[in-house]
């Protein structure tokens, strides 16, 4: 007995499986990414404009900084979230 | 249960912690050197405080340290961080400018291009950042799981 | 197509965790099922940076050679860090929810309807 | 008005600081940090509207995190505001700005106050951030900012198991949009290596994973705006938070709402100007979902009687208003053979003017009667609008708020609302009779909606237990007062209004070139 709700479920999920699988075939093969100028350039001058040896530090620091200081804040509403929701009720 | 667990698992968790903390410091200084950062560094330092919550307790540990006192050293953190952003627009020109690169003041130097060797004094604001995000992480993910820790042993309350 | 078995694998794991969302009634399930999507997207972000044989994208003391890609390594970072700060609160209110209503089936708890 | 380039970022670091700073400014007394937190907002605001007047004259503007000029290729993160962008971001201004200072009395007996306004202002600076921003990435970060302090707030009471259910699927709907989101971006990103919305605007191909990349986005955003067959969170999570919150979270749908605009209007705005079929079939199918979000929004509303699940519902077919003007753009689009280029006719501008206006319409009147709401349940404690009736003369204020209010969501003339659907109303008729008449009527329906509700509360007989209602304290009276002069101000001077914020928003969001051209050069 199927109820009107397993049957949309199953059809949401069957769709999302089609187009999913359809991307993963469709993609470029793995290992190769084409062009990837953006990345070749941080690789090439991360060391001389951050003076890091980590590139990958200064993508999160420096390049994408802003990403990581709303990543830090992420990091903060979770905790004022969870303080929030286990406070005492009474003042 | 909340006495925590077994003398021997209060035993070891004590005599690991301080090598597993010194770890996390490690991998939280070095982030702009070798793999890690402030974020891997503080979830490293965080998991040794969880262990303590879980050996010995969460009652014993709400005792030494309180969520609020976390939540305070995490807005230490979090200011820090913002603030060394701001300090690129003052000293520098723009928001998050790198203003200490290349300057013979803290962290100033320029590595050489291609592989080197490790120079703790590089980086610019990178390690001060890493610092700054370490102390939100530890304190954060330390609130966290002391926080949901602790609502084990209270109740539903009503308004 | 072999060489594109990552891509598959993530989206078995986006799959399955779907799955877990749809078709479980276990409020700590749908959760797993959200980190499961969580963990399948990570996955995707990282096999985009990889380059075949390449070297982790950090020169202390590198053997030299093509570097992987870094900006999806950063960005993985940051996906991970908002994943921790979402299951934090799922889990929290899985907690309320079970005080309040002493039961994690979904079936059980739903008062809001309409 | 020219500002200096740093009054950008720190649009949205100025909320950001002052949310980290909130917790030790509570240390000191509650006082001070009411004070702060609305000293915060309220320079925020000055500083969105010195902002705001530039832009709107002047044109788009860039800002580059980290480095003084931008090289190519874009490797760092850039914001880029438009009118588009300015006009969201005064919304937000508003809406945050009078939700706390409703909530200073409001939320007056209530614990937790700190960790309140501080997620108040990072659910603030993460819908800015949404709004300015030029990178997906950065734009899905925010998005998470802003879900993630909403659903604790929508967890406020965490007594009423309403609120804790609500808040619960909130997290899990959006933990979802989002992910599906950032799949999209990566998917984006793996082929273009990019992810400025400017640079990928440049280079999009429209391959099969832009076809996927498009669809996932789309619907994403939509499920985060509340569009019909995924609206089921959103009069939960409305009905359920408080209602200053409920105003904020108005913003937070248009945020997302905005982002489909971006989506849809500028990443892939070179490809619906190059094929007329893929924006006929997407306009299509919004064109759909949006009637359908109106007709069920409306015949919902009607059969609660829970007056905030009543006035989400409204909340829910007010969307269908805003989506209908993209759909109606994209489905009329034309292929022209001789020119080889897609036209539009002019019409299709109207709606999505139309459209624009009514986002701000419909956080004023929507947002004013979720205050009244609150404003009721503040004097009286009750919610469900059986229990309550001949309020008129004991809240007079609250009840002239509660008429203008109503009439404007109804889109009578001459309150704001009408504007706005006069204009979608009127281009819609030319696109499809039907369309414009299951629209008007859907509006018929939230009049008779709100008429119902007001002889019910605020006429009737008194009710026994309602004796000692008093009106509400001052702040509360000002902070609905404010929406309610913002409302009159456009309902009066429409023409003012359209030539100078909404003319500028909409060139701005068709104009993609201009807004590729503002990164990579070359206009």
């Amino acid at each position: 007995m199927m109820s009107k709700r397993t049957i949309l479920a199953v059809t949401f999920f069957a769709i999302v499986a089609l187009f999913l699988c359809f991307s993963a075939l469709m993609m470029h093969p793995f290992g190769e990414p084409e062009s990837p100028e953006m990345d070749e350039s941080i690789i090439a001058n991360a060391q001389e404009e951050t003076g890091a040896n980590n590139a990958v530090t200064s993508v999160v620091f420096d390049y994408r900084g802003f990403d990581t200081l709303g990543e830090a804040t992420i990091l903060f509403t979770a905790v004022a979230g969870v303080i929030l929701v286990f406070r005492r009720l009474k003042k | 249960m909340s006495e925590g667990m077994s003398k021997i698992v209060k035993t070891i968790a004590s005599a690991a912690f301080p090598f597993i903390m010194i770890y996390g410091l490690y991998v939280i200084a070095h982030g702009h050197l070798t793999p890690g950062g402030g974020f891997q560094g503080g979830a490293i330092v965080a998991s040794a405080l969880a262990m303590i919550l879980v050996a010995f307790g969460s009652i014993w540990t709400m005792g030494k340290i309180k969520e609020k006192q976390l939540s305070l050293f995490e807005s230490l953190g979090a200011i820090s961080f913002i603030l060394l952003a701001f300090l690129g627009l003052g000293f520098g020109t723009v928001f998050f400018k790198n203003f200490l690169v290349d300057n013979n003041f803290l962290f100033g130097m320029v590595p050489e291009t291609g592989s080197t060797f490790a120079n703790f004094n590089t980086g610019g604001v990178l390690p001060l950042m890493n610092f700054a995000v370490g102390l939100k992480v530890i304190a954060g993910l330390f609130a966290i799981v002391l926080v949901m820790a602790y609502a084990i042993h209270t109740k539903e309350e009503k308004l | 197509m072999i060489y594109n078995i990552p891509y598959l694998a993530v989206v078995a794991l986006v799959l399955i965790g779907l799955y877990a969302l749809l078709f479980k009634r276990n409020l700590i399930k749908m959760v797993i099922g959200v980190t499961l999507i969580e963990s399948g997207v990570n996955l995707f972000l990282i096999t985009l940076g990889y380059r075949e044989n390449s070297i982790a994208p950090i020169y202390t003391g590198s053997p030299g050679g093509i570097m992987s890609l870094p900006v999806p390594q950063a960005l993985t970072l940051t996906s991970i860090v908002i994943g921790v700060a979402v299951l934090a609160l799922m889990l929290s209110l899985v907690i309320h929810i079970y005080r309040h209503y002493g039961t994690l089936d979904v079936r059980k708890i739903r008062r809001l309807k309409e | 008005m020219n500002v200096p380039d740093y009054f950008i970022p720190l649009v949205v670091a100025l909320p950001l600081l002052g949310a980290f700073l909130t917790p030790l400014v509570s240390r000191l007394s509650g006082k001070a940090r009411n004070a702060f937190v609305v000293i915060v907002l309220g320079v925020n605001g000055i500083l969105i509207g010195l902002l705001a007047s530039d832009i709107l004259t002047n044109g788009i503007r860039t800002y580059v995190f980290g480095a003084t000029d931008l090289s190519l290729p874009v490797v760092r993160i850039l914001f880029e505001v438009d009118a588009m962008s300015v006009f969201m971001a005064l919304i937000a201004a508003i809406l945050s700005f009078v939700g706390v200072l409703y909530s200073l009395s409001f939320m007056k007996e209530y614990s937790g106050l700190d960790k309140f306004y501080t997620l108040v202002l990072l659910m603030t600076a993460g819908m800015l951030g949404m709004m300015l921003t030029g990178d997906l990435f950065n734009f899905f970060v925010f998005l998470e900012i802003t879900s993630i302090a909403s659903c604790a707030l929508i967890a406020f009471w965490t007594h009423k198991g309403e609120s804790v259910e609500a808040a619960f699927k909130y997290i899990i709907i959006s933990a979802i949009g989002a992910l599906f989101i950032l799949f999209a971006i990566a998917l984006l990103y793996g082929q273009y290596n990019a992810l400025n919305m400017a640079v990928l605007a440049n280079s999009i191909q429209y391959t099969f994973l832009d076809k996927i990349a498009l669809v996932i986005l789309i619907a994403a955003l939509a499920m985060k705006a509340g569009l019909v067959p995924m609206h089921m969170w959103l009069p939960d999570s409305y009905g359920s938070a408080p209602a200053p919150v409920t105003l904020i979270l108005i913003g937070t749908t248009q945020a997302s709402l905005y982002g489909a605009f971006r989506v849809i209007f500028t990443v892939y705005g070179g490809v619906f100007s190059d094929t007329a079929f893929a924006s006929n079939v997407i306009g299509a199918f919004l064109v759909i979902l949006a009637l359908a979000t109106m007709l069920i929004g409306v015949i919902m509303a009607l059969r609660q009687s829970n007056l905030k699940r009543m006035i989400a519902y409204v909340a829910v077919a007010e969307i269908g208003y805003m989506v209908l003007g993209i759909g109606v753009r994209l489905n009329a689009a034309l292929y022209n053979e001789v020119t080889q280029t897609v036209v539009w006719h002019p019409y299709t501008t109207t709606a999505l003017q139309g459209s624009i206006l009514h986002i701000m319409n419909d956080a004023l009147t929507i947002g004013l009667l979720f205050l009244v709401a609150g404003s009721i349940y503040y004097a009286t404690k009750k919610i469900s609008v059986d229990q309550l009736g001949g309020l008129a003369r004991k809240m007079k204020y609250t009840t002239v708020f509660f008429v203008i209010g109503l009439l404007a969501a109804a889109g009578m003339p001459p309150l704001n609302g009408f504007v706005s659907k006069l204009l979608i109303y009127e281009s819609t008729y030319q696109l499809n009779p039907i369309i414009a008449i299951v629209a008007i009527l859907a509006s018929i329906m939230i009049l008779a909606v709100f008429v119902k509700v007001f002889h019910a509360i605020f006429l009737g007989p008194e009710q026994e237990s309602l004796k000692t209602v008093k009106e509400v304290p001052k702040p509360m009276l000002i902070a609905m007062g404010v929406i309610v002069c913002i409302i009159l101000f456009f309902g009066l001077f429409p023409e003012f209004v359209i030539t100078n914020i909404v003319e500028p928003a909409t060139t701005a969001i068709l104009n993609h070139t201009q807004y590729i051209g503002a990164v990579l050069g070359g206009v």
